[in-house]
């Protein structure tokens, strides 16, 4: 759309919520949020920025293609779900690192499994909204 | 520009430790990193913009908006209320002096939050603001107030 | 003390929300309608947030308070633009009590672009 | 899984795509054949996912059922995904074709394999929404009005499903299918029990496609590619079954009431999937009708609830999938072959193709169960059991049915083969038989044999089905070592 | 009568009739802004009730939530805009 | 309060029912997405619903508290509403497609499947 | 033995495998292979003649008691010589009358499968076993049907006769496995033993109800025989050995087989002797009036079909006898008919008897054979075929009851047959030969050979039935009688007596018969009109009623409306979900379990409600997408006010994209229509509030039951010490429960792959396959 409002509101909102994103993706196992609402969070970003800008510019900030977000997700879910297994434990058992990390708290594989189910959301949900506007 | 950058990712790197509430040194420093990460992913060539460079103004700015803010409401609460209206709303031509996108934005915003008045859109020649006000007694009058109100000590702040 | 200004602040904000509640049933054209909320509620949920922050008095809380209001003075206003502006696309009408309509004209009905001068002739007043 | 997963890294490379696939499905193979051997010696082989103790995890649990379910699942993925590197087009396997492929099979796979009731739900979902994707990939114009009716009621299944699900935890407080077992048993109020269980069997029917609920199956099965339909043909809808088998045996034991519905739904459904069939020219939806038959079959072993029918009722599942995997396929070789799905126009194909005719015979005739092939061993069991219960009407629709498919089959046999062949005007938009590289037309022809030639064991072998499958009715219908393993009491 | 007490008999009951009085003009209309406008300031309001609910029952997280509604209720506002423009555009 | 929900719930049941017998594919995946918020809501009740106590557990503490919700129906509702999305999503572009191919939502031009050739 | 029964089958496969050398030289060289096996049987000659019998058994499924157990005693050894017999004689027969057919080799397969699944029939001890070889007879002689596959009218035939002994066959298998749990096995030699349980078991009538439904399609018997005449489209050397030696057979083997186990009742014998004698005395009739040679003789082999039932039903030892030899007799001048009418066929093209004349002129050999096979069918001494003749005579006036009816149906039946047989066998070969034919010559002599033997055989039995009474019928009638010793000696010459006074009023009346009613296209059309009423019209007329129920229910129920598919669903539910919960549960509301309301809550619940009502009612599909924002919002705030913050902001967020979703799609849809009327919106409006209100009340019913927590408060207590996480509900999702996200984070990446897929792949018109 075009309007110089939204555009430059739109490039503040961008980081933002980003931020806002993946604070809401490491505060979710102990408070509420998590990898799906931070990864809708982190989307919604995108598009808004895309709303706002076209698609092209996005995709530049973006710089590769959303589906590889979701690759990668998948990937590093996989991962974590399938990690304990080559130490000799069962599918997705969770392993903790001994100590808390400031911040996030303990990091274990139920992290790395949140921030695979991040990324997966993030590349979903841009995928769907890209290729709708690109094939509008 | 390396100085520019650097103060955004400040900035967000203490929106950070707002956000988690968490005011340590670890925290900060994973902050700025999440901040750089993010500032790297969205960087694309874009004008920076200055914060903080005239905070002074920027207080007496949000004063001025909130006794504003009030004091429209108060108007319009009024005119809500009360059977009848008052107003004599339309959409009127004001000429910007407000050059950059952020300047023009924030006039805009501020236009819209305070009570009676609403930014519909601005040229695309970015040179008049087309607003919707409640009160428009007098046109002439109402474009000065805004100019001699918003803008300018907008302006201030952002020069 | 503190119980005190939250019943204030909680109090006002709330009367700001009913106002833009009942401004937002009784006004009379889509724009009024606009005008009267977006800042209304804007005002209301901050000092509703305001209050929050007090009541639980924790930095955190606070923090969180005023990221909230920072949103929604960035967004409120945006979004109140954004459809103000495509509302007056889709031809939606100004009150009959409306005196100016210095837009009228201005948008070229194919690309959308505003210009800042009428095409031909000066924006006529109502 | 990791299978389609790594697909999605060659996203781009088709070649390597079909080469991944077909090795992926060997390596399922193997493993649903180690899975099963495990099961075969130790009996119910079992993991607690995350290793929370159950009921408080997720469990992964094989029991005789599930391993052949598994190994089904393997054996036919692995003949669709060669048939599918002979048969689809470039164009689809280039928009991510065979990982959905694979992500499908994944889904049946933890269907068959989640001891844990809501996991199934979300399996559930899985398989429909790559089937949802598997069936528009490609969106003509059929393939979407297919799936508009496909996915609506399937939608409207998991709708049913979550709400008895919901009821279930609202009674008992637990998901883990053993646990729920003993408290369901435990409950008092039986009337809200067997109301439950209702909600159950609509939630699994519109998925098995039984009577009257099966409408979505003929609209949608024939419409995508051929290598898709087969899989749906073969496994789709067997996963419903499977469901019902698990939780009418596991968690529900159905009263007096639910036991007559079902035997009055599988006799409709048997009706009318027989002169559904009966009426129709398209190949394909002659197919569709038939599976709706056939499920039949199975839910009357379900509904007379006897070790002997369920015993026929699995033996018969055994045979209906890699069979209907089969015939779908050779429906897609015809296809292949004359550019049409209408017996009307289709003919010829035995003096033109004799051998070719020769290996569809195989599914087809072993379809109509002309014994010793393998849809006729069941049968046995089935009718059986309806005499000893004496539900002599159910025998009847079973007999009905059989003969209706013979008929059926006899005509498609008949028009596609014997007929005399007409000249039909080539379509361009056809890759032709004769066309195809000699690597895709094998690629073609061995999936279609190596069912047959496992349908063909599966009747003369019949004795190896048999113990299975009666030791799988056996341990439906006897699940204290289930609970007692998963539970670990 | 403490904070609790008079945040859950007067203030919610007043933000639950703003509420109400919002949702009349969305359902009356008449044109799509005016419930876009509504559903906007719905959603506004609610993130004034979860502010205090959150105080009411002394769930400060509850703020997070009030948090993402301020932040992407304005997202609606926007889809159904663009969707006008692009209605328009198109006509 | 229970009793509110269990009408909203049947409202929603209801009107889903209702939305998936119209003849528009739109509407038809309104209906969809209504009945699954009945059907999450239903989760949510049969879990019994507890007013103002999350199943989070304190700071300072190591197990949760007397009261509280039950969590497993809201992990449930979560799983259950972020699968419907993906469902949903795609339903919706199937519309889109299915507008550009059939060149309507009118389901009753969709027909041609149950057909004979 | 196994081998034996084998060797068609691995025979067939061969075929199949050098089917080109067939087609060359090989032809007559395959008739070496049942002359072999007839000589194998032979063999068995003298074990069989001391009245022993040989059982062979190889497991095949144990668990089903279903065994490949091959029983040898005369029964089945009368079976197997036939059909090793007249099967060489066939084999040779084809060469030369298929020898130009480009599928000759298919030809062998088909007819050695056939004569493998034959033996197999009439061999097995086992009733499963039995089953399975009776099926492939029938396909087999699907195949065998539809050779001539490219003409539409022998496609019919094979659908026609395929479908009658289908289902049949599925009846006799019905039999057979309640006749296995009655009895306790399913090998014969075991349920013979408790033969007198079976017959008292309340699953007595089933048993030989369905036995006969089996045996009845299978052996052509009235109601039921109107496929037989029909297959007669088949070539020649088929209808010559299925469909009067060997497979129509097969139900009176049967019959034979289970008489010494089930017979002996009134239900088998009065149902047997009715049904055979309307099968004999109809079809004889109708044999008279045909035109066509093969029609003559499918009506005749039909009729003596009926004889051997009749026979069997009257079940007297003399009956049995009398059976036994009208097999042999009718075999032999049978299977010669329909050899020679297939030289004629061959030979001149047609096989309407009233254009057939004087073809001894040419075909000397083929008409000695005929001859010799009519007279044989005539029971005019010294043939065979009289032995046979009088013994029936015997059987019906030794019967206890209604002897002259039984005596005069017989008698009817072998006049009508007499006088088919002449038609057919000496009526080309007398008088003039036309113009036409008088260039038509004797063919090879593979195919003229075997009628001639056989037809000779039919004397050479007549003149010395010593060769066979001991050895070989004797042991037949034994096998059915129960533990019979009968012992056998058939005589050409009685003495003068009513028997012999029967036979000469038939053949008197059958020359008289000949002499005068000339076969005219008129009679036959006369009869054919019959046909209207007939069973074979009926059962089409049946058949297209059910093609039209058929119709009507699938057109009905899949009527391409996909809210009619939902209606039918929603209806089964809504019916029986109402029918359980009120007649099983009962209803209360419990009020003090419930929570306290507030004015919050009952405005967002007013707000869900009347969203949800605009929703429906609303003619914008954007203000519905709008409304629908609103539902979710609302129950967003419903998650927030009883502690599900989690959901709440799922919620919301996924609520907010699927409107985004809504708006950037349907923005371009032409405008809602007004698509349904009132009547359908009422209806939909009175199911959708039933509906939900059954929903209010399960949830109101499944509320008033305790509640039980057991895993919840585990997850509530170990969330943090083993998961190490606060936010319990985030500790399900990614590790108690963790296989769900996974799944669900699946779920998604499927659904993005699908839209873009959907969206993104444009099939090129040269791709849509
Ligand atoms: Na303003
Ligand atoms: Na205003």
């Amino acid at each position: 759309m075009n309007t110089v409002i939204f555009k430059s509101a739109s490039t503040y909102l961008l980081p933002l919520l980003l931020l806002f994103s993946v604070f809401i993706l490491l505060r979710g196992h102990y408070l509420p949020g998590g990898g799906f609402v931070g990864g809708l969070i982190a989307s919604i970003a995108f598009i808004i920025h895309s709303a706002a800008n076209g698609l092209e510019q996005t995709r530049s900030i973006l710089k590769f293609h959303p589906g590889v977000l979701l690759l990668a997700g998948l990937t590093v879910a996989l991962f974590s779900g399938i990690s304990p297994m080559f130490i000799g434990e069962p599918f997705m058992k969770g392993l903790w690192f001994e100590n808390p990390v400031p911040v996030i708290g303990m990091i274990g594989s139920a992290l790395f499994f949140d921030i695979g189910v991040y990324l997966v959301v993030v590349g979903v949900t841009l995928t769907i909204i890209f290729t709708i506007t690109e094939t509008i | 520009m390396i100085k520019t950058r650097f103060l955004s990712n400040l900035l967000l790197a203490f929106i950070w430790l707002a956000l988690t509430g968490n005011f340590n040194f670890g925290n900060f420093v994973f902050g700025f990193a999440l901040a750089f990460l993010i500032m790297w992913v969205i960087t694309v060539n874009r004008r920076e913009n200055k914060y903080f460079t005239r905070l002074p103004l920027s207080i007496g700015f949000i004063f001025y908006f909130i006794y504003e803010l009030i004091k429209a409401n108060l108007q319009v609460a009024y005119d809500v209320i009360t059977p009848s209206y008052y107003m004599k709303p339309g959409i009127i031509q004001i000429p910007l002096e407000a050059k950059t996108d952020l300047e023009i934005t924030l006039l805009a915003n501020f236009i819209s939050l305070t009570p009676g008045t609403l930014s519909l859109d601005v040229s695309d020649d970015k040179k008049v603001l087309y607003v919707h006000a409640m009160y428009v007694r007098d046109k002439d009058k109402f474009i000065e107030g805004i100019k001699n109100g918003f803008e300018r000590r907008l302006l201030n702040i952002l020069r | 003390m503190n119980d005190i200004a939250i019943i204030i602040l909680s109090s006002l904000g709330t009367l700001f929300i009913l106002l833009a509640a009942i401004g937002i049933l009784r006004m009379p054209d889509l724009y009024l309608r606009i005008s009267v909320t977006t800042k209304a509620a804007t005002l209301g949920i901050g000092l509703m947030l305001i209050a929050a922050a007090i009541y639980f008095n924790e930095v955190a809380v606070s923090s969180r308070s005023l990221a909230i209001i920072l949103f929604m003075l960035l967004t409120a206003p945006v979004g109140a633009h954004m459809i103000g502006r495509a509302s007056y696309f889709t031809g939606i009408k100004m009150w009959k009590g409306s005196i100016y309509d210095d837009l009228k004209g201005m948008y070229d009905p194919k690309t959308h672009e505003l210009s800042s001068k009428p095409p031909k002739d000066e924006s006529i007043a109502k | 899984m990791a299978i389609a997963i790594l697909l999605l890294f060659f996203w781009k490379k088709k070649n390597a795509q079909k080469l991944i696939s077909v090795l992926g499905n060997l390596i399922s193979v193997g493993i649903a054949i180690w899975l099963f051997y495990i099961v075969w010696e130790n009996g119910i082989y079992f993991t607690q996912a995350g290793d929370w103790d159950a009921p408080y995890g997720i469990p992964i649990v094989a029991d005789t059922l599930s391993a052949v379910m598994v190994l089904l699942t393997g054996i036919c993925g692995l003949a669709v995904s060669v048939f599918s590197v002979g048969s689809v087009r470039n164009a689809r396997v280039n928009f991510g074709y065979f990982p959905i492929l694979h992500f499908l099979l994944m889904g049946l796979n933890g269907a068959f394999l989640t001891g844990d009731i809501f996991n199934l739900y979300v399996w559930f979902e899985v398989i429909i929404i790559s089937s949802f994707v598997l069936l528009t990939i490609g969106g003509e114009k059929s393939q979407i009005e297919g799936s508009i009716k496909y996915v609506t009621m399937n939608l409207l299944a998991s709708s049913i499903f979550l709400t008895a699900i919901a009821i279930l935890y609202g009674l008992t407080g637990s998901l883990n299918m053993a646990d729920l077992s003993l408290k369901v048993a435990a409950l008092e109020n039986r009337g809200l029990v067997n109301v439950t269980a209702f909600l159950f069997f609509v939630g699994f029917g519109i998925k098995s496609a039984v009577f009257p609920l099966y409408f979505w199956l003929p609209a949608s099965y024939h419409t995508p590619p051929p290598a898709i339909s087969a899989i749906f043909g073969g496994l789709l809808t067997k996963v419903g079954v499977y469901a019902l088998f698990r939780i009418f045996s596991l968690i529900f034991i159905p009263d007096e009431f639910l036991l007559n519905l079902i035997c009055t739904v599988a006799a409709l459904t048997i009706f009318s999937g027989a002169v559904g069939a009966l009426t129709q020219i398209n190949l394909r939806k002659i197919f569709s009708y038939l599976i709706i038959c056939h499920i039949g079959f199975m839910i009357a072993g379900l509904g007379m609830f006897t070790e002997l029918a369920i015993t026929g009722a699995i033996f018969y599942m055994i045979h209906d999938i890699i069979v209907k995997t089969n015939l779908f396929m050779s429906a897609g070789l015809i296809f292949k072959i004359k550019g049409t799905y209408n017996i009307k126009k289709l003919g010829g194909l035995y003096a033109a193709y004799p051998k070719l005719t020769l290996l569809m015979a195989i599914p087809l005739f072993s379809l109509v169960g002309i014994p010793p092939l393998s849809g006729f061993w069941a049968k046995i069991y089935l009718i059986d059991a309806g005499f000893q219960l004496k539900n002599y009407a159910l025998v009847g629709f079973i007999i009905l049915g059989s003969f209706l498919t013979l008929f059926v089959i006899a005509k498609v046999w008949s028009e596609v083969f014997w007929k005399e062949s007409e000249e039909l005007t080539a379509k361009e938009w056809v890759r032709y038989f004769k066309d195809l590289k000699p690597l895709k037309q094998k690629a073609i022809i061995i999936p279609i044999l190596f069912l047959g030639l496992v349908s063909l064991y599966i009747g003369f072998g019949a004795e190896h089905i048999i113990t299975v499958s009666s030791r799988i009715a056996h341990e439906l219908l006897h699940t204290e070592p289930y609970i007692k393993t998963i539970l670990q009491k | 009568m403490s904070v609790e007490e008079y945040l859950y008999l007067i203030i919610l009951p007043i933000l639950a009739l703003s509420i109400l009085l919002i949702f009349v003009r969305f359902l009356i209309g008449p044109s799509l802004s005016d419930r876009v406008v509504a559903l906007d300031l719905l959603v506004t309001c609610g993130t004034g009730i979860i502010a205090v609910y959150s105080i009411y029952t002394n769930q400060s997280d509850f703020l997070d939530i009030a948090m993402i509604f301020a932040l992407i209720a304005f997202l609606g506002t926007v889809a159904f805009s663009y969707y006008l423009e692009k209605r328009e555009k198109n006509e | 309060m229970e009793l509110l929900l269990v009408f909203i719930i049947g409202l929603l049941y209801g009107a889903g029912v209702y939305m998936i017998l119209r003849r528009s594919l739109v509407k038809l995946i309104i209906g969809l997405i209504l009945m699954g918020n009945g059907a999450n809501l239903l989760i949510f009740l049969l879990g019994r619903i507890v007013k103002g106590n999350p199943p989070l557990i304190n700071s300072d503490a190591n197990i949760l508290g007397e009261i509280y919700a039950d969590p497993i129906p809201q992990a449930l509702i979560l799983t259950a509403i972020v699968i419907s999305f993906g469902l949903q999503s795609f339903a919706i572009i199937l519309v889109k497609r299915a507008y550009k191919v059939v060149g309507t939502d009118d389901l009753d031009e969709m027909n041609a499947t149950d057909e004979d050739l | 033995m196994l081998i034996a029964v084998l060797s068609g089958f691995i025979l067939a496969l061969s075929l199949v495998i050098t089917g080109k050398w067939i087609k060359g030289k090989g032809a007559p060289l395959v008739g070496l292979f049942p002359l072999a096996l007839f000589g194998y049987f032979v063999s068995f000659f003298p074990a069989i003649m001391k009245g022993e019998s040989l059982t062979f058994t190889y497991e095949w499924i144990p668990s089903l008691g279903v065994n490949l157990s091959f029983h040898l005693d005369g029964l089945s050894l009368l079976f197997c010589l036939l059909i090793t017999g007249i099967g060489a004689l066939v084999f040779f027969y084809t060469a030369p009358y298929l020898k130009e057919h480009i599928y000759l080799d298919r030809f062998f397969g088909y007819l050695s499968m056939f004569m493998g699944s034959m033996l197999g029939l009439v061999l097995s001890d086992n009733i499963i076993t039995l089953f399975v070889f009776w099926e492939l007879t029938s396909i087999s002689s699907f195949f065998l049907i539809g050779f001539n596959n490219e003409s539409e009218e022998s496609r019919r035939s094979a659908m026609m006769a395929l479908s009658m002994t289908g289902i049949g066959g599925l009846f006799l298998l019905a039999s057979m496995i309640v006749l296995g749990t009655v009895g306790g096995s399913y090998e014969i030699s075991t349920l013979l033993g408790s033969a007198d349980m079976i017959k008292e078991h309340e699953n007595y009538l089933w048993i030989i109800g369905l036995l006969f439904i089996g045996a009845f399609t299978k052996s052509a018997q009235f109601p039921f025989h109107f496929w037989l005449p029909d297959a007669m489209k088949a070539p020649t050397p088929v209808s010559t050995y299925l469909h009067s030696a060997t497979m129509v057979k097969a139900g009176i083997y049967l019959l034979a087989r289970f008489t010494p186990m089930l017979g002996e009742t009134v239900y088998w014998n009065g149902t047997l002797i009715i049904i055979g004698s309307i099968t004999m005395v109809y079809a004889a009739i109708h044999a008279v009036f045909r035109l066509d040679l093969k029609g003559i003789l499918a009506y005749s082999t039909i009729s003596a079909l009926g004889i051997l039932v009749f026979l069997i039903g009257l079940g007297t030892d003399q009956a049995l006898l009398a059976a036994a030899v009208f097999i042999l007799v009718h075999a032999l001048y049978k299977a010669t008919l329909f050899l020679i009418t297939g030289i004629i066929d061959h030979e001149t093209g047609t096989r309407d008897v009233s254009k057939l004349s004087g073809l001894n002129k040419v075909m000397l050999p083929v008409g000695i054979a005929g001859i010799l096979a009519a007279i044989s069918n005539a029971g005019i001494p010294p043939s065979f075929g009289f032995v046979g003749k009088d013994l029936i005579y015997e059987a019906t006036l030794g019967f206890e009851t209604l002897i002259w009816v039984l005596s005069g149906v017989a008698l009817l039946t072998n006049i009508c047959l007499m006088y088919a047989g002449f038609q057919a066998g000496i009526k080309p070969f007398t008088g003039q030969l036309p113009k036409a034919y008088e260039k038509v010559h004797l063919p090879s002599p593979l195919m003229w050979v075997p009628p001639l033997l056989l037809g000779s055989l039919g004397m050479v039995f007549g003149l010395m039935p010593f060769l066979i009474d001991k050895s070989l019928i004797q042991a037949v009638v034994n096998a059915m009688i129960r533990g019979g010793a009968l012992d056998v000696e058939l005589k050409l010459w009685h003495g003068f007596n009513l028997v012999l006074l029967l036979s000469g009023i038939t053949l008197a009346a059958g020359f008289l018969l000949y002499y005068f009613l000339k076969p005219s296209a008129l009679l036959e059309a006369k009869t054919n009109r019959w046909e209207k009423l007939s069973p074979k019209s009926l059962t089409k007329g049946l058949g297209g009623i059910f093609s039209g129920i058929s119709k009507l229910w699938t057109g009905f129920f899949q009527n391409g409306y996909l809210r009619y598919y939902l209606i039918f669903a929603l209806t089964f539910l809504t019916f029986i979900l109402a029918y359980k919960l009120f007649k099983e549960t009962e209803l209360y509301i419990n009020f003090n379990d419930l929570t306290g309301i507030t004015f919050y809550e009952v405005a967002a619940m007013v707000i869900i409600a009347f969203a949800v009502l605009f929703t429906v009612l609303t003619k914008s599909r954007l203000a519905a997408v709008a409304s629908l924002g609103v539902v979710g919002y609302s129950i967003c705030l419903v998650f927030l006010f009883y502690s599900a913050p989690d959901l709440a902001m799922t919620q919301f967020s996924i609520d907010t994209l699927t409107v985004i979703l809504f708006v950037l799609v349907i923005y371009n849809l032409p405008k809602y229509l007004k698509l349904s009327n009132q009547i359908s919106r009422v209806r939909d409006g009175i199911m959708s509030v039933i509906f939900g209100a059954l929903i209010s009340i399960l949830t109101l019913e499944v509320l008033n039951e305790p509640v039980l927590k057991e895993t919840s408060q585990f997850y509530a207590e170990n969330a943090y010490t083993l998961a190490k996480g606060k936010n319990v509900v985030n500790v399900i999702l990614v590790d108690f429960r963790g296989t769900d996200t996974f799944v669900e984070i699946t779920v998604l990446a499927i659904a993005a792959l699908g839209v873009y897929s959907l969206l993104k792949l444009q099939l090129k018109s040269t791709e849509k396959e």
